[in-house]
């Protein structure tokens, strides 16, 4: 049935196949961090553009649901998924099996955003006011180590858990400022015509620029089956690639996998993200080392991770494609 | 006409004029009572006996409201009152006492619904249980009574109930036969003491010669009425009256009646 | 005379339906509640026209979803109280874990659940299964062991034997406690088949709001909504039917 | 010893010997049953006769195997079945009909459970209703009966089941005199055809005499026998044999031995 | 004698947990389950040992925001049921409403919680009322309408008034029923609980569970999912306890 559903898309597409074989492809799942945008577009570029064909892969591209992807990556149940550096930092010190293998987008793309009505231009300016978050010591973290670093004293701020709700709904009630991806939630609060202050965290420490999201997947499938994982990336990365060449063309790639997702948004958004994903590297998906190393000292020093990581065993650039 | 009789003469405690019920279930179309009148005068006892399924019960849910007649009315002191509850004393044919209440409060529940369990109901309810033969099963819950002695709860509750006109409902059928002599002795002076009007649903003629002034004979279903007898012995009656000649040639003629009537439709 | 029934059992409703949506629409506009907060009924309406086609597809699966496991659901629930009415011992060992089968949170079990059952149908139908099964399991038992107990004599006198008490006595004796606890269930299911399809899913009313929620629309999560209720509804009312049709015996509430 | 004996004799159809049963609710104790024996020979009729909660149906109950008696046996047959259910035809003292089946599924429910609700089934059954008098009720509810219709179906539920030993509570207490007499005959007829052996718990010292071969008199509460009659008249006993002067003689001196036991424990 | 009643109800649900925490705990060293997929048992006592105290406060907060709920969240059940009992249009009409008060999911509920009523306490209640008052409700509804037609008769024959009728007749009469809507709702309060954590809380055993959710913990996930069992057993058993006191006119199922 495989060869067969195959072989239709390949008929279709004969352009892009170089091997047009009945040879059996093979299924492979990955199984995204959240609901799909344009942090995924490369992944549906590389199956629409028949990239994963390629490489003799069957690519499904599954939603994690409120089970996370992290779970179902370490135990081998789905080889690939998109995960954080965050997690495979607290999953890996807490013996699960992550390995982050490629970083979609270069430079943390998060930050502390509120209306422009709270005039809310530094994180000086954070005293006074109420922060919505998920009540996770690591926001908290994150919070004191901007403040601290301009001088501000993050004891002023008020936390509230504010769950469910997003960052919308939250400013409009008690809540004055929160922390947003801009490349989803920034790009809709211009749509709306609600401009926001941002700060992103990345500008206040290096130590701050961690990747998010990353690509995953598990120490089992790197050994046994390494070959997977470099086709897999292999054709990963060219789906970045398309996207970062042709935004408008990607996003009408991610929209048509799931037209429910708003079409206004995901363009501006992929306009927006396009550029970021390679941004400074010298391809896309690489990671360095310091970049772990600093992060991962951070939450030990804030006692947010238990143990020391191994950062050397939590990522590799082993798998991406040569320059 | 009838109405303007009733005006004129001094007003009945109860009576039933002209009443007609039948049961529509879906397409059956059921008559039961068939232009039903009797009356009960105040202070009176009044029977009716009739073969089983005519519509006795029927009447009695009539005359306490819980049915509507399609036609006639029932009137007590002269006024009409069909269609309203709460204007009888009921004991009915089944005891339906409440599983959740101990005997006692099954017996005082009339007396709560009119607002009147205070201590001195309690004592008396408890005296009439001693009475009854249900002393020491006050705290019993129903199902660990006999079904007379659930008959006999049942009939101190309707009893206890402050309404002047009472409705019994076959209230001794599952009596012993001194049981229910010492039920019925204890009924007369009941009635005799308060002058309450009464009006009995019986199956025994005998029950219904020693008790009443007057029995209503009803025919099979649909119910009509069939013979009025009036009973002409003197109050309060003798203990022996069963076996007086003129009680005996009575009961015969009512026998009769009932057998011809019954022939004419068996049952 | 029929037609007339069915018009006064459903003009009630349909009227304190009507009025809702009126008090809604007029709140929204009222206290200019913005769409993205609480969509007016108007803008759900408004949005139901022009985006309902891409709906329909994950409506019909979301229905498959929650017919199959509700009918799952109260078949377990069902089976459950019959083996642990008849077996009293089965009933007190077992109802701790009956218990615990409600206290495990979906973030809990849904990696649970997918590790062990994959991405298919099977795990979505063990979460509404295990929102179903328990009110009518619990409805059930307690309707069977309320029995009356002059009936339950007479047929222990007349020599009935379990099955038959079984059978003849507890089970007619317990349809209306069933049947209300499948009510339960019924509107469960529905709840029950959105969150297994926030479990993990790539189509059904579930998966839609929660893409929508992604992109902050509100109009359309409460479009999903409305089909949520209206599929609610309509199972309700089925049941209710099929409580018409089976309990037939019982006298109008105020015949004559 | 009795064991001895009745092994010698030959069978009884029931043979109830020494039961004693007291009723343990927390930490009250109501000794009910009191060394009660009694016999009924196959093919007999016998009544049992006793003041209203004396224990007449917990012994039925004894009987049927619902409750262990604290001492004595139930013997069927020459075998030791106390404890042993479905022994016996029963016709409760509460009709306990079941309210989701009609009519004529409630008189085939006794039937139905020793696997013979066959098509012939059906038609005795409703047969026997029309000559019971609930022709046309067949498909009634049981709580659009009267309560002496709801009796009869009750009674007629009794009848049909097969067991050799039939079991009457208060069978025909809600029925007006006509109709309980014809069903008397009734039952007469269908006995003395079939020559099960009956066992009839009644307040009637009249229906007791017309039926049986012999009464059991109880004392009150806990219940002993009292007495043993034998009742001489031969069968097929006449119309108007509660006319004959022996028969009343028998009913004054069963009523006289019930009304000395009474007056030493008032109910 | 009540001392040997008691032990025989406690054994056999004791031996039943006891199974089966010891075959979770073989399946776990069988298959080599990670402890961060599915704790064992010893795991997660080793956890309850070591890292309890700090539940103290989570468990605390959460207690009292469920008991509060679940006691709003059943008078609620309750006086609806009896509005509705009592008003048959009022059911009538207001039944779907009722429905749909089961269908809105927190997802799209939340947000609207949060901005009318703010984070406080009042939001979760809601929640909490939300999921316990509809089994009670349905439940006590279906109770108060089924009650005995003969007694019915005798109250109306008797004069009582529609007050009497319900006080002395309908509820005694639907109370089984409607303990077993509470037993259900004591059930859910104790996830309801949870949930209503989630969608915004500083402490609280939700509020806990969320974040160890993010750090891997599964052992804690499981420690507060044992405890949240806990509390739903306790519940439970209270209720239970409620109702054999309540209903003692009842016949022991197998006396004498
Ligand atoms: N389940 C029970 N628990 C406790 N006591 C009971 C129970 N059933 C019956 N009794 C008591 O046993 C005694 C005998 O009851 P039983 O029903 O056998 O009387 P009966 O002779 O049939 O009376 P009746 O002629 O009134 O039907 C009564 O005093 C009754 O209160
Ligand atoms: N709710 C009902 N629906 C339909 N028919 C009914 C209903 N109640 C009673 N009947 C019918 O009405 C007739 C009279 O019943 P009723 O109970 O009045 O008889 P009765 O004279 O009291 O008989 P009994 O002496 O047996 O108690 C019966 O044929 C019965 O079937
Ligand atoms: O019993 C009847 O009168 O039908
Ligand atoms: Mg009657
Ligand atoms: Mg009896």
């Amino acid at each position: 049935q495989n060869d067969n559903k195959a072989n239709n898309s390949a008929g279709n597409k004969s352009a892009a196949s170089g091997k047009e074989t009945t040879a059996a492809l093979k299924d492979v799942k990955v199984v995204l961090d959240w609901s799909p945008n344009t942090n995924h577009t490369g992944l549906y570029a590389a199956k629409e553009q028949g990239f994963y064909k390629e490489e003799g892969l069957n690519v499904d591209i599954v939603l994690p649901g409120s089970g996370g992807a992290d779970a179902m990556v370490a135990s081998g149940e789905v080889p690939f998924g998109v995960s954080y550096q965050e997690s495979v930092t607290q999953g890996r010190t807490q013996g699960v099996p992550l390995v982050s293998i490629a970083a979609v987008i270069q430079h943390n793309t998060s930050g502390f955003a509120a209306p422009v009505d709270r005039s809310i231009k530094s994180p000086k300016d954070y005293e006074g006011k109420t922060y919505g978050g998920w009540g996770s010591p690591v926001e908290e973290a994150i919070l004191k180590s901007v403040m601290d670093l301009s001088g501000a004293d993050v004891s002023k701020v008020k936390f509230i858990n504010m769950g469910e709700a997003d960052y919308f709904t939250a400013v409009k009630r008690d809540i004055d400022f929160a922390w947003i991806f801009y490349a989803w939630t920034g790009i809709e609060a211009e749509l709306r015509g609600e401009p926001l202050d941002m700060q992103y965290v990345k500008d206040y420490s290096d130590k701050l620029d961690y990747y998010t999201p990353v690509l995953v997947t598990n120490e089992k499938t790197i050994e046994s089956d390494p070959e997977l994982v470099k086709a897999f990336l292999r054709a990963t990365s060219k789906g970045y690639q398309y996207a970062i060449d042709h935004p408008e063309e990607s996003a009408d790639i991610l929209l048509k996998a799931v037209p429910e997702l708003d079409k206004e948004l995901v363009v501006a958004s992929q306009k927006w993200l396009s550029p970021k994903y390679q941004d400074d590297a010298a391809r896309w998906g690489e990671q360095k080392r310091e970049v772990w190393q600093n992060y991962s000292d951070w939450m030990h020093e804030r006692k947010l991770i238990e143990s020391p990581l191994d950062t050397d065993r939590a990522f590799t650039n082993d798998f991406l494609p040569e320059q | 006409m009838l109405t303007e009789k009733s005006h004129l003469a001094s007003p009945e405690a109860l009576e039933i004029r002209d009443i007609s019920l039948t049961f529509r279930e879906r397409r059956q179309h059921l008559p039961v009572l068939n232009d039903i009148s009797l009356s009960l005068p105040a202070g009176k006892f009044i029977s009716i006996i009739g073969p089983s399924g005519c519509g006795k019960s029927t009447l009695f849910h009539v005359i306490g409201g819980l049915l509507k007649p399609d036609r006639g009315n029932i009137l007590m002191g002269g006024q009409n009152v069909t269609g309203q509850r709460g204007l009888i004393s009921y004991v009915p044919q089944k005891p339906a006492l409440f599983p959740w209440r101990n005997t006692l409060d099954n017996v005082l529940l009339a007396r709560e619904l009119t607002g009147g369990a205070n201590e001195a109901a309690h004592e008396e309810a408890r005296a009439w249980m001693n009475r009854a033969g249900l002393g020491g099963f006050e705290k019993a819950y129903p199902h660990m009574l006999s079904g007379g002695m659930q008959q006999r709860a049942s009939f101190l509750r309707g009893l206890l109930a402050p309404q002047e006109v009472i409705c019994l409902d076959e209230p001794f059928s599952s009596l012993d036969e001194l049981t229910r002599s010492d039920m019925q002795r204890w009924l007369l002076d009941l009635w005799e003491d308060s002058r309450r009007s009464v009006i009995l649903i019986t199956h025994s003629v005998d029950e219904a010669l020693i008790l009443s002034d007057t029995i209503y004979l009803l025919s099979g279903r649909p119910a009509a009425v069939l013979h009025r007898v009036d009973v002409p012995f003197t109050r309060p009656r003798r203990e022996d009256l069963t076996e007086d000649p003129g009680f005996l040639e009575l009961k015969r003629e009512i026998g009769a009646r009932m057998k011809e009537e019954q022939r004419k439709k068996p049952i | 005379m029929k037609l007339r029934q069915l018009w006064n059992s459903i003009w009630p409703p349909l009227v304190a339906v009507i009025l809702f949506l009126i008090l809604w629409q007029a709140a929204t506009s009222l206290f200019h509640i913005e769409k993205w907060i609480l969509p007016s009924p108007a803008d759900i309406a408004k949005e139901a026209s022009t985006g309902a086609a891409g709906l329909w597809r994950h409506t019909l699966a979301t229905l498959r979803l929650l017919l199959l496991g509700f009918a799952i659901g109260t078949a377990v629930g069902l089976l459950m109280a019959f083996a642990l009415h008849v077996v009293p011992f089965l009933k007190s060992s077992l109802y701790p874990l009956i218990i615990l089968s409600q206290n495990v949170p979906t973030i809990a079990l849904a990696p649970l659940l997918m590790i062990w059952f994959g991405f298919g149908i099977l795990p979505k139908i063990i979460v509404i299964t295990l929102v179903c099964f328990f009110p009518v399991a619990v409805a059930a038992m307690d309707g069977l062991s309320r029995a009356d107990r002059v009936m339950l004599d007479y047929m222990r006198m007349a020599g009935a034997s379990k099955g038959q008490i079984f059978t003849k006595l507890e089970i007619p004796h317990a349809l209306p406690s069933i049947l209300s606890g499948i009510k339960i269930a019924a509107t469960y299911s529905v709840m029950g088949a959105v969150i297994a399809e926030w479990i993990g899913a790539d189509k059904g009313i579930g998966y839609y709001m929660m893409l929508q929620k992604s992109s902050f629309r509100t109009d359309k999560i409460f479009l999903a909504i409305a089909i949520i209720v209206a599929i609610s509804l309509a199972m309700f009312g089925l049941i209710a039917l099929l409580e018409k049709w089976l309990i037939r015996y019982k006298p109008a509430k105020d015949d004559k």
